[in-house]
């Protein structure tokens, strides 16, 4: 596929000539993963905020007033420094390598599954045809870090964190895909990119959850799945708070914690990303209708999109997937915990079952009409 | 039934090891140095037919004592040659409480365990047996309970000397 | 326990999940929507009542060294000091130790003048442990009315003496009286340094208050 | 538990090894593994307090379980031989710190049933609507530590929104917010200011609204209604077996609540006016004495409590709140026991004079002491969650356990 700008193109016009080939690729991939890393830590740490905020007044407080001034914006800042500073430890009997290993492939993962990502029509790192398939993929390697972790600590609490993790993700790796394959079947293409163009029209409200019946439940059905795969209350079993102390993260401390807290930010915004492309319309919205009429013409190529254009269906995509984030975090501070058969239960016997009868139903609706 | 029915009913079974009932009463106006006895009405029971006694008093159905709220020791003096024991039984279908008292001598304080006929005697008692030094035959799990397991000493007993360290750390 | 789930059940078990969910998100969503209720501590404070029990305050004037709050007190963390003379009471120390006070506020009912008293001030940090021990004096020695008092005192005393000493003229046995007008010199002298010293004490605590 | 059964599957033997919370049996194969050993405690989010349990794991099922006390031990029983009669009731305060008006209660009542005394009938009331309001507060810990035991963070801050002002009527009252040493033998020890009366009043209308809401968010939730059903269930004989008493005994269906059937104070006329009902569990979303059935009578319990303040609000009259007691207390000879209904359950006391200023035993029977020895029976056989869960429903103030 020929799209527009591509990050490994950023540098391709500035490096002057002496400069060799491989050392262009390099840079620019340094480049690129630098924006990354800089886009999920501060994502992450916006999300802090955010959760704190919304915990915050759900629960009748205000929440971080006071770092920064206006209702403790900084106050993330202020501690993702103390972390930072925090001292590193390793605890005695400990894997040491799987231990320094493990917060890295976690974080990592999640950065591999943003790469495939399109963040506006025209700015992404890489555009694969089967991106979705890539997504969930890297997403998942998570739970080996976590695993990893868990076992590594040579801690009672963080094995059975880890060992909740691995039988919970297994268990919902299925219905997540499952009620994907809905949407995926609607749209008819697996990159993200096109099934995100697909959903324009009917004044940018054409969106896959209303062109089929059964995209309702499939989203809600996705939407559950997603939460266990993050590991977000109410299928926050790993870290289980009350039960595990902090489940496979006990042992961990300072900037090693904080991959995982990144991570679990990150995951959380990325599964809502995915929602927000394949149900929820992708780039397109009203706003975006109105930019697509204002400043792109009718046959524009997607390589020279205008910059406007570009910034609001980038913000429609992130004001989606926030929204989404947001969802989490109210369920997360509205639900009780479930069990661990429990989990394995609604994973198998309830999500698995209704995500294949969703599949068949929208499946034979397209089919019919 | 109030105290006087519960003891005429507990005569009238002659309930094993029933000695008498000691009643409050209001002092003696002829005798200065009386100052009477106030508070509750108990029974006085003989230490060896205790769970006897306990067994009789659960099941029996207009006794019906099913629960045992407490079981308690007392120093009474520490130049008394007795500890008291008791317990105090309620039941929840009657309504009705019942206390009884066993004393035990001081020189070699030993009873059998209730925990056959009420389980709840026997974190009780392992408290008991910290606190005061009594040995309760028969319990299924003689540990001790809130004192640390090589701790010496009975605290509650009137003639404990309080220690100066423990393990090291000092107790002043 | 329970038998396997029927499929009447398991529709019901769906709905459920799902129903509760979305009344618990409405419950907490409506909650988000609301002003907070917490106060923005040190900026703004909640109103303390008055019968609060903080920390002690010693109406010294009326106080007569009478024990009896630190006879109430269950951890004897009451320690007063006080030397008498004749009525007037010379205060040494009247010390408070916080370490060990759990603020149950039965010294103050024992009180048979009404002068221990608690007030609404609460904050008790540091980060030296002696600095818990405090000193309810608002002076040491005397007070100035005593001091009053007891001149006055001294000074009819020294007078009736003086009227013995003048209506029985011929003294009968130098030795005894002579004596007295030692003690009453020595007796003078030190209300004068007390005098001293808690005009100083005063002024600091005005200073401190200030 | 059901008896083990075999099955032989080729040369493989399964061994029917439990039956899982949910009624399924599962078969397992026999690879001899052994079980892990868990400390719960003394530091563990969930223990509520110093509380150490040793669990015995087999993977996430529990199969034996063993309570150590003692951490929290202050050997209150010693120091109320040595303190007189009246200090010792800031002490009383600290054993179950959640309900120190109940705890001030039945101190002063033991003390009081040494001694010919007539307590003030406003006093009463005044006691009456304290030791309810504290009952509330109680159990509004209960409700929201419950709920976070269960990973619902929120209903506890909402819980701990009523019992703040249910603590600053207290602090109006008394001056204090947890340890109040309000209620003292013969009567309470300052009138009720001006105002207060109505506070309460007030504080009845909105708690009965926020209650609504307490039920909707926590007690029927489907999660939480799937996470404490059928768990831990205590069977009425084995509660009366362990001696337990108040809604741990009520939520096994055993009709019995102190206030009502052995009543004190001024609960006789409350009872016999029908004012407040008792609450008992009914296994009504799974098998009878199980955690929501605990959960269930305490957060109805809390209703009640609400109509009982209604009642002495409405029949609270002018008079003195102190009876006849000395200023140094001299308690004649005797021994009384006197048990009252705590939020947990009976608090005893018993307390032996022999006619001096301090007194010769002062025996406290904890509820929570009880209550929480009938986990090593109920424990083994369940998930390391239902665990928590279980420790939980105990509602267990380690104050008390350990005195």
């Amino acid at each position: 596929m020929e799209h527009g700008n591509y990050v490994h193109s950023l540098l391709d016009g500035v490096a002057p000539d002496w400069v060799p080939g491989w050392a262009v690729v390099v840079s620019t991939a340094a480049v690129g993963v630098a924006l990354l890393i800089a886009f999920v830590a501060v994502l992450a740490m916006f999300s802090v905020w955010l959760e704190r905020k919304v915990s915050g007044h759900i629960q009748c407080r205000y929440g971080p007033m006071y770092v920064g001034g206006w209702h403790g914006w900084a106050q993330s800042l202020a501690d993702a420094l103390k972390l930072l500073m925090k001292e590193d430890l390793v605890p005695i009997g400990a894997d040491r390598v799987l231990f320094v290993v493990a917060p890295a492939l976690v974080l990592g993962s999640i950065f591999g599954a943003l790469v495939a990502f399109p963040f506006t029509p025209g700015f992404f790192f890489a555009d694969i045809d089967l991106g979705i398939f890539f997504i969930l993929g890297m997403s998942a390697l998570t739970t080996i870090g976590v695993v990893m972790a868990g076992w590594a600590s040579n801690s009672k609490w963080s094995l059975y964190g880890a060992m909740r993790e691995a039988a919970q993700v297994v268990a919902y790796e299925i219905p997540l895909g499952i009620s994907l394959l809905v949407p995926l079947m609607v749209a008819g293409t697996f990159n993200l990119l096109e099934a995100s163009q697909m959903q324009a029209g009917w004044f940018g409200m054409k969106w896959l959850v209303f062109q089929n019946p059964f995209m309702i439940p499939a989203a809600i059905l996705f939407f559950t799945a997603a939460l266990a795969e993050t590991k977000r209350a109410p299928f926050d079993l790993p870290e289980a708070e009350s039960e595990l102390v902090a489940g496979f993260m006990t042992e961990y401390s300072g900037l090693r914690w904080s991959f995982f807290f990144m991570e679990e930010y990150a995951a959380m915004f990325l599964m809502s990303l995915v929602a927000a492309v394949f149900f929820f319309g992708g780039f397109e919205s009203p706003f975006t209708h109105l930019a697509q009429r204002a400043f792109v013409g009718e046959t524009a190529a997607v390589a020279d999109l205008p910059l406007l254009y570009q910034l609001t269906a980038g913000v429609v995509l992130f004001a989606k997937a926030l929204f989404g984030v947001f969802v989490m975090m109210w369920l997360r501070w509205t639900l009780p915990r479930l069990r661990i058969d429990q989990v394995m239960t609604m994973g198998y016997k309830y999500l698995t079952p209704l995500a294949l009868a969703c599949v068949l139903a929208a499946g034979t609706w397209e089919a019919i009409f | 039934m109030d105290f006087k029915g519960i003891h005429d009913r507990l005569r009238a079974l002659s309930a094993p090891g029933l000695i008498g009932a000691d009643e409050p009463r209001r002092p003696d106006p002829a005798d200065k140095k009386d100052k009477g006895r106030y508070g509750v009405a108990f029974v006085r029971v003989e230490a060896a037919r205790i769970v006897e006694f306990l067994t009789l008093c659960r099941d029996d159905e207009r006794l019906a004592f099913d629960l045992l709220v407490d079981l308690t020791a007392t120093d009474p003096a520490a130049d008394d040659e007795n500890l008291w024991v008791g317990y105090q039984l309620l039941s929840t279908t009657q309504h009705q409480r019942l206390a009884i008292k066993v004393t035990l001598p001081k020189a070699e304080p030993a009873i059998e365990s209730a925990a056959a006929v009420h389980r709840a005697a026997q974190w009780h008692e392992r408290e008991c047996a910290e606190m005061f030094g009594i040995t309760f035959l028969n319990h299924p799990d003689p540990r001790n309970i809130l004192l640390p397991d090589d701790w010496v000493g009975h605290p509650l007993r009137k003639d404990y000397v309080f220690p100066k360290e423990y393990r090291g750390i000092s107790c002043e | 326990m329970r038998g396997p789930t029927t499929f009447r059940q398991y529709l019901r078990n769906v709905w459920d999940g799902f129903f509760t969910t979305l009344i618990g998100m409405r419950i907490t969503g409506r909650y988000l929507l609301q002003k907070p209720i917490t106060v923005q501590y040190p900026d703004e404070r909640m109103p303390i009542p008055d019968r609060y029990r903080g920390i002690h305050y010693l109406e010294q004037e009326k106080c007569i060294n009478c024990l009896a709050c630190a006879r109430a007190c269950p951890i004897d963390c009451i320690e007063m000091d006080a030397i008498r003379h004749g009525k007037e009471l010379e205060w040494v120390s009247f010390t408070l130790d916080y370490q060990k006070c759990m603020f149950c506020e039965l010294c103050v009912y024992p009180c048979p003048k009404d002068c221990i008293h608690m007030s609404t001030e609460y904050t008790l940090v540091s980060t030296d442990r002696s600095e818990f021990v405090h000193d309810l004096l608002s002076f040491k020695g005397m007070a100035r009315d005593a001091r009053v008092r007891m001149r006055e005192a001294e000074k009819k005393k020294a007078e009736k003496v003086a009227a013995k000493k003048a209506v029985a003229a011929p003294a009968p046995a130098a030795g005894t009286e002579g004596a007295k007008p030692e003690e009453a010199q020595e007796a003078a002298a030190e209300p004068a340094a007390a005098d001293a010293e808690a005009g100083a004490d005063l002024s600091g605590d005005e200073e401190a208050q200030a | 538990m059901s008896e083990a059964t075999t099955q032989q599957h080729g040369n493989i033997t399964l061994r029917e090894e439990r039956v899982l919370p949910s009624g399924e049996r599962e078969f397992m194969l026999d690879v001899r593994t052994s079980d892990l050993e868990v400390n719960m405690g003394p530091q563990h989010p969930a223990t509520h307090g110093v509380m150490r349990i040793l669990i015995r794991t087999d993977g996430e099922l529990v199969t034996g379980a063993q309570p150590h006390l003692g951490y929290l031990h202050r050997c209150a029983e010693k120091i109320g031989e040595n303190v007189e009669w009246l200090q010792y009731l800031p002490y009383t305060d600290r054993y179950d710190y959640l309900a120190a008006m109940n705890n001030n209660l039945g101190y002063s009542m033991a003390v009081e049933a040494l001694m010919p005394m007539e307590i003030p009938r406003r006093a009463e009331m005044i006691r009456v609507i304290c030791a309810e309001l504290n009952r509330i507060g109680s159990h509004l810990i209960m409700f929201g530590t419950y709920g976070m035991d269960l990973g619902a963070f929120t209903p506890f801050l909402y819980a701990f929104r009523e019992r703040e002002w249910m603590m600053a009527l207290f602090e109006k009252i008394c001056g204090a917010r947890l340890t109040y040493s309000y209620i003292r033998i013969g009567g309470v020890f300052n009138d009720a200011p001006p105002g207060w009366l109505q506070e309460v009043e007030h504080f009845c209308d909105v708690f009965e609204e926020k209650h609504k809401e307490y039920v909707d968010l926590l007690m029927l939730n489907h999660i939480f209604v799937k996470r404490t059903a059928h768990v831990g269930v205590i069977r009425p004989d084995l509660g009366l077996d362990f001696g337990l008493t108040g809604p741990m005994l009520r939520a096994s269906g055993i009709d019995f609540d102190l206030r009502r059937d052995m009543p004190y104070s001024v609960y006789g006329e409350m009872a016999a006016e029908g004012a407040f009902r008792v609450v008992t569990g009914r296994g009504e979303k799974g098998t009878l004495g199980d955690c929501w059935d605990r959960f269930y009578v305490r957060v109805m319990e809390m209703i009640e409590s609400i109509k009982i303040v209604r009642w002495c609000l409405a029949n609270i009259e002018d008079g003195p709140v102190i009876g006849d007691v000395p200023k140094v207390l001299k308690v004649p000879p005797g021994e009384a026991y006197v048990g009252i209904e705590n939020p947990r359950g009976e608090l005893g006391h018993y307390v032996v004079s022999d006619g001096g200023k301090v007194a010769k035993r002062c025996r406290v029977r904890g509820p929570s002491f009880c209550n929480l020895a009938v986990l090593e029976a109920i424990m083994p056989g369940t998930l390391l969650a239902d665990s928590i869960a279980i420790i939980g429903s105990t509602d267990v103030v380690i104050g008390e356990t350990d005195r």
